[in-house]
């Protein structure tokens, strides 16, 4: 709950729904929020060359997302009136349907945490060194791109 | 002087390993040149340079024990 | 899932934490959703004059908010490539800390999602022909505005 | 000609009730008036008008069987 917090946001594999909704829990003894915003990335189960996406692989440079995401939530918290800001990110294997993202902001009136959800979901996406590799039916990979 | 080389993402995909030891480059350039020569189709590749898990725009000094990575576009989310 | 359901949104009470993760959980067997924007609103202890908020109770013109739902629904998944959209909002009493409005909206890339939950939320603020009365710890009552 | 009125909100603080049946009145200016008389702080409340489920901005007929609603400014959410 520390705006300093400078944890692992690193899950081993799928985010599990239930862990959603004891993160939400745990925030009903924080009576000065008025307002949460959640976003998930969820793995599609997209088409490439005739064959589908099964699940996609991530892996990523450990240390340099932790010390960019300090940087990060710091630039948040004196941008944002926050009362808190949870993220998680998949490591490893994530099947199509799973949760892969969690992106959990909360403040006291609603257009701090809906602001500062959508421009963490864009940040996370640019500036963390975090890669997915996309499995097929047929074995292929292919390295996944953002847009 | 040795510096240690990570690579990640599709990167992999050329080096076939995570990481490797290189002696004797002074600067990232030199670096860069070495791994080419390794690693030839490195060349045509796009990747970010970080030093010690901060990233570098330009060319610089290395000093022994760096960690250089070698990182394609990310793609989390 | 429908995109012309209109069953109530109403749920009496405070809306259980429970019930959002069981929602998202439902959405893994949906392989084309790629994103997940959620919106949660909390009752906040805001104070009022010397005293403290501590439960909102919420009534509504219910048959007219569903003929409107159903309407801006139905304008939601013109405008947003919607896969699905659901609506929760609370009647009679939730206490400070409690969950009384949950948007939950989904689709193929990220930016449908988040841009149908924000307006979404303004939307229903604006209106939606619902009103909050803050009790306070004193046995005395605010009629909510929203701004 | 027989018409519903139902209050919702802060209107309800005012006419004690949630609604009332109104006979003898054409228009929504006339109820209004009717309404005024009956609950004379009615006349400087701020609120808007609903017909039948469907807000009305302008004076408007009404017919026998009509659902007349009564809403102050909402504040759901």
């Amino acid at each position: 709950m520390s705006n300093k917090k400078t944890a692992s946001i690193f899950v081993s594999g799928p985010i599990p729904a239930q862990k959603i909704a004891d993160d939400i829990q745990k925030h009903s003894a924080k009576t000065n929020i008025g307002a949460h915003s959640i976003f998930l990335g969820q793995i599609r189960a997209d088409e490439i060359n005739n064959t589908k996406v099964i699940a996609i692989e991530y892996t990523a440079y450990e240390e340099m997302v932790m010390e960019k995401m300090a940087e990060i939530r710091e630039a948040f918290f004196a941008k944002y009136a926050l009362t808190c800001m949870h993220i998680y990110h998949s490591l490893g294997r994530v099947a199509v349907g799973e949760i892969c993202l969690f992106v959990f902001t909360s403040s006291a009136h609603r257009r701090d945490a809906i602001d500062a959800c959508n421009e963490m979901v864009e940040t996370i996406k640019k500036e963390l060194p975090i890669w997915g590799k996309e499995i097929c039916t047929d074995e292929s990979t292919v390295w996944k791109q953002n847009n | 002087m040795e510096v240690q080389v990570i690579f990640f993402g599709s990167i992999t995909d050329i080096t076939l390993d995570n990481s490797v030891v290189i002696d004797g480059c002074v600067d990232i350039n030199s670096l860069v040149q070495t791994l080419i020569e390794r690693y030839p189709a490195l060349a045509n590749k796009k990747y970010f340079v970080a030093v010690n898990q901060k990233m570098v725009h330009e060319n610089s000094k290395l000093k022994m024990g760096d960690t250089v990575a070698l990182m394609p576009p990310f793609s989390g989310g």
